[in-house]
């Protein structure tokens, strides 16, 4: 099994899906000849032409809105969006089009696309090109919205997007993208949209998350686990359908929550997500659910003291931890 | 004529259609106003454009991708009268979303009409889409997209035609331009007079056409349908046209144009003076024309029945569809 | 003082505002000739001129984009956007601009625009006539979110809304234009935007709403007076910011709380009024925090029966503080 | 050449600022290649479009709305090179952003440069709003817009010059058409050689004008400028250019243009060529060119080392400014 990046796992499942299905395209801004800002789709369009792998015009409401008549009409589209924050002139299409397409049909049509998209920060991005946009799609019935925290998860989330016939948004943390490595299957797998994974086992307190987040969780989790005290760390993976039954299972099990989130606190996913718990495990709960989040600004600064300062760590998160199990 | 494959029998189904349209229309009105459906969007007055552009396609083959106006159209394209009943009294058979979506909201996959929002404009993009796809896929299929325009001040628009221009895309955009957006006379909405000087800018031929004669229309559809078969890329097609009733029933015009203006413009009533060009051209009788509006009568009347006494869909019915089935 | 419907008391506030300030402009979609496809602004053009009431080509990005730009520039203009459900081609304008340009500039520029959007459903509008969107706005830090119950509380919020340095998104149920009336000064009046109003004491259970929906409550809280069930109703008023002091008083006395909105639950903005109340006021609950919430589908449906299996009533309000008082 | 209003001494004073804007951007690769701040957007090669525009407007008096590649177009609106670097540092005394945005994201409300975000088309209906203040408050500026050629795509871009066109607006919308976006060549950008074609069907002036060439960008937009102000509405203006670097630090442009290409278009370097037509037309000498060199290289040392010096921000200020004070 060959060890990968997270970027370089994305790029392999492209791969594999270009190969295994001509119905699959790839279009975006500078995803041809330049393989894509990040480089996710590099050589791609070398490998399968300029028919199947787009430089496409600057204008994301029509790469969605095209990938949705293209994917009606038998296609395969997985556009991809530059940077999150660039997302918003497609939103259109995606919450009130692509996502609506089956409902008002009644069942009579569907979207398969695939619009993958770049977020998060710590990158110095600055205020466009660090943004968190997973609480605007999250809410919208007939999205899914994907989130992966590992090379391995990522292929099989992605694969499985593709697969997916309603359309799916798949968000890569570009935090992820070259700074962690793991072992990726060359086959083809599937890993079910909607269904947690628990990383890490722990009795004293869970911590929810997805993404980059999952990560830091599992490094604050060791440096607790040496100060004795265990952290279960569920990994959402999606956060719509999010997986209702690991979190209750998890909140029942330990009777303290952490939900952690990089998009900013208030209206962020993190509220769904405590609200669910309070609805069905109230009381299993030992402690407060306790959100640790993104601050209440509009975006992440540029300059390294603002972005060190809104960025979530391993550390603040085992302060929060340690906190919550101390209650 | 004959050039463009206009034959007599064809004109005389577009005639039907036309008339039908109308008079189906009538009849929306007349339930609306009994208060049996809280709302018609109306194609009175645009029946030439979209009548005469449907016949110059392969209806229920190429891909339309309707405006909320355009029941004329849908019923080209091969809607029957009791669907558009079903649709306009949201019941539960309603084929275009089972009473999901309120009047004029077309959608059809047997019948190759992609559903639609009421977000105008998002429909450009779609059908540049299905037409990128078949371009790769080489169906042979052209795409059309139907708008008003109002909807070409949305920037979605534009950058539709870009894309579809970059592609060389088989696809129309065909613009019922009938001078006003709800209340917003076309000089407040842009300043030119044609909605087709915007095809220069993207290097696509660009025609303007009495959107109220359907002969005009189909032969400046069939040629833009042509052209896109042959892999020469997208048309800007604009018929110019006037509708004779309120947007809606929602509307009252009386706010916004003058009754001299809508007299004025019913003097080129699409569905009149193609009547009289039939008779006088004789390719109908005015037995013909008894027979047809006997029969249209006939047909409005079982669909307005017909869909009267369908059921409305099931309150329980509310939670299907959000999804798919999972992974196929 | 006059009774008003909600409409007119709207209607009032633009013509007492545009009279006062000769810098407030309006326009939309049809505003002027035709007064708004729901009348609102009928009469406006007549009295102000088309300068300062303005038709507007049927674009709702350059709609708030150039009511951006006015504002920088010196006016004070309340965009119309016809419905809330066409707010999406907006959206880009009023998250990465309008609410953005305080921050982004280090507080060099302001953006004092209200955006004026009908929304919500019961009205035979289907699913594009019909949608609530304030969760989206809800999460987007710089902006504010207002939403009104009644025309008292309309006509301040809306002057304060006009006199507020930031972007205002100003949320105007449809159900309530014409179905309430009530007492509204003919002077002018500022309602502060964040500050609840406890439109009705009780001690047993707290509801949670605003909008329509603090109307519906108020009468299920009437029903269950005469049940014995004593419901006390807290109105909002903004869900940004929100009135967090007001919903933890509330939720501390009763200890059961009952959330409602009419739009979607998953990623809705009750989950973070839960998440709020389980943060900081957990042990004093009762009972779980409960949300009653338009159900987890794309939008509204027009047929009746769809819509009315849609619709939170005051009855389904009712039924849930029920049970809550009974748990 | 006086008809225009452009001196002896504005030329001088155009070539200081374009030579001043080069020096700076050098500068600017350099600190970046040292590691000292992360990431460069350049205005290398765009100095005749930049500086020739602003010289034919009331710099700091008109509203101009930048691109993130208007460096030298800033400096000509009477940015200084220290505030240029301190916002590149990402320091607190950044008068564009306080530190909080990443480089060329320009704005002053002292200079009339409204503040810009990353989200490109997004400016080009903030220009058009200025000026419909300006029109009603009859306050006598004039609106610029600046954009790439890229995105001229977005649909924004037409809803902006369709809504200054149908109000008259005083506004210049002013592309810079350097061929690429990032890696994409014009050709796949859309099907059109002008940008200005697009002028057409929003009934306003659109002319293309070599870019390179300070003076006659300037004659055009003055010529845009005296139309605004006399109330005869918007102009579009492209002026041709290249950029003779990557897109930004960033990026790696030999992936998608040959080097050969780029050292063509060092032919047409503005600066090059501005210089080299101001010593034949002896409005300068070599001696004053190299005062000037001089006087550049002290200016550009001097910001980066205030630059460097000042403080960042506290991050404590992080949450500062998301609202105003309420209710003025
Ligand atoms: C994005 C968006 N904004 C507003 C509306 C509301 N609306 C519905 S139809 C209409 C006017 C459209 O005019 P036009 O495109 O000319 O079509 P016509 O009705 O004249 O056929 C408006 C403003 C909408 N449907 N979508
Ligand atoms: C809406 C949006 N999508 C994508 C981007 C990412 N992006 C930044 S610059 C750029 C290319 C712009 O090209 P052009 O307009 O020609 O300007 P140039 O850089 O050539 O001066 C892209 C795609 C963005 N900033 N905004
Ligand atoms: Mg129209
Ligand atoms: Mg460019």
């Amino acid at each position: 099994m060959a060890q990968m990046t997270f970027l370089e796992a994305i790029r392999e499942t492209l791969r594999q899906e270009l190969a295994r299905d001509e119905r699959v395209i790839i279009y975006g801004e500078d995803v041809g000849v330049r393989g894509g800002v990040f480089r996710v789709t590099e050589g791609l369009q070398a490998d399968f032409g300029e028919a199947r792998v787009i430089d496409s015009p600057l204008a994301e409401a029509a790469i969605v809105g095209t990938a949705i008549g293209a994917a009606v009409n038998g296609l395969r589209p997985i556009p991809e969006i530059q940077f999150a924050d660039f997302i918003f002139p497609a939103i259109n299409q995606i919450v009130q089009e692509a996502a609506r397409m089956r409902y008002r049909s009644n069942n009579d049509f569907e979207v398969p696309i695939v619009i993958r998209a770049p977020f998060g920060g710590g990158v110095r991005g600055g205020l466009y090109h660090s943004q968190s946009v997973e609480a605007f799609f999250g809410h919208v019935p007939g999205l899914k919205v994907v989130i992966a925290s590992t090379p391995y998860d990522a292929k099989g989330l992605l694969t499985q997007a593709i697969a997916d016939p309603d359309p799916v948004l798949f968000l890569e943390h570009k935090g992820l993208y070259r700074s962690i490595k793991g072992e990726v299957p060359e086959e083809r797998y599937l890993i079910p949209i909607g269904k947690a994974d628990r990383k890490r086992e722990g009795k004293d307190v869970s911590v929810i998350a997805y993404g980059l987040m999952a990560n830091l969780a599992l490094k604050a989790a060791e440096t607790l686990a040496g100060e004795g005290i265990s952290v279960e760390v569920i990994d959402l993976r999606s956060i719509r359908p999010f997986d209702k039954a690991a979190i209750l299972e998890s909140a029942k099990k330990t009777g303290k929550v952490l939900i952690v989130h990089e998009d900013n606190l208030t209206g962020g996913f993190g509220g769904e997500i405590s609200a669910v718990i309070s609805e069905e495990a109230l009381f299993y709960l030992d402690a407060p659910i306790m959100r640790l989040t993104g601050p209440d600004v509009p975006a992440m600064g540029f300059s390294p003291p603002l972005e060190h300062a809104f960025m979530i760590t391993a550390d603040k998160i085992a302060d929060a931890a340690r906190n919550l199990a101390k209650f | 004529m004959p050039d463009s494959g206009l034959t007599p029998e064809l004109m005389k189904e577009m005639y039907y259609t036309m008339a039908l349209s109308r008079a189906l229309d009538d009849r929306l009105w007349v339930l609306n106003r009994q208060g049996r459906a809280p709302t018609v969007y109306s194609s009175n007055g645009h029946e030439a454009a979209q009548v005469g552009s449907a016949f110059a396609l392969n209806r229920g083959e190429d891909w339309i991708v309707p405006y909320y106006r355009d029941m004329a159209l849908v019923l080209a394209w091969g809607m029957t009268p009791r669907e558009v009943l079903l649709h306009f009294f949201a019941k539960a058979e309603d084929p275009n979303s089972g009473g999901r979506q309120m009047m004029a909201h077309w959608g059809s996959h047997r019948l190759h009409i992609l559903s639609t929002g009421a977000v105008v404009a998002t429909q450009d993009a779609h059908a540049a889409g299905l037409a990128l796809a078949s371009k790769m896929l080489k169906d042979g299929r052209v795409s059309v997209a139907y708008f008003g325009e109002g909807s070409t001040s949305q920037g979605e628009f534009h950058e539709a035609l870009n894309f579809a221009a970059v592609h060389k895309l088989p696809v129309i955009f065909f613009n019922e331009n009938n001078g006003y957006a709800i209340s917003v006379p076309q000089r407040k909405q842009m300043v030119v007079q044609d909605i087709s000087a915007h095809a220069e800018s993207y290097g696509m031929p660009g025609i303007s056409v009495d959107g109220n004669d359907p002969v005009k229309v189909y032969e400046v559809t069939k040629a833009a349908a042509d052209r896109a078969r042959r892999g020469e890329g997208p048309t800007l097609v604009e018929a110019k046209t006037y509708r004779f009733v309120p947007h809606s029933s929602d509307d009252d015009d009386r706010a916004y144009r003058t009754r001299e203006e809508v007299q004025e413009h019913k003097q080129f009533d699409p569905v009149v003076m193609f009547e009289a060009r039939l008779l006088a051209d004789k390719v109908i009788t005015e037995a013909d024309k008894a027979e047809i509006m006997k029969k249209i009568k006939a047909v409005v009347d079982d669909a307005t029945t017909y869909a009267d006494k369908a059921p409305l869909p099931d309150a329980d019915t509310l939670g299907l569809y959000v999804y798919g089935e999972d992974g196929k």
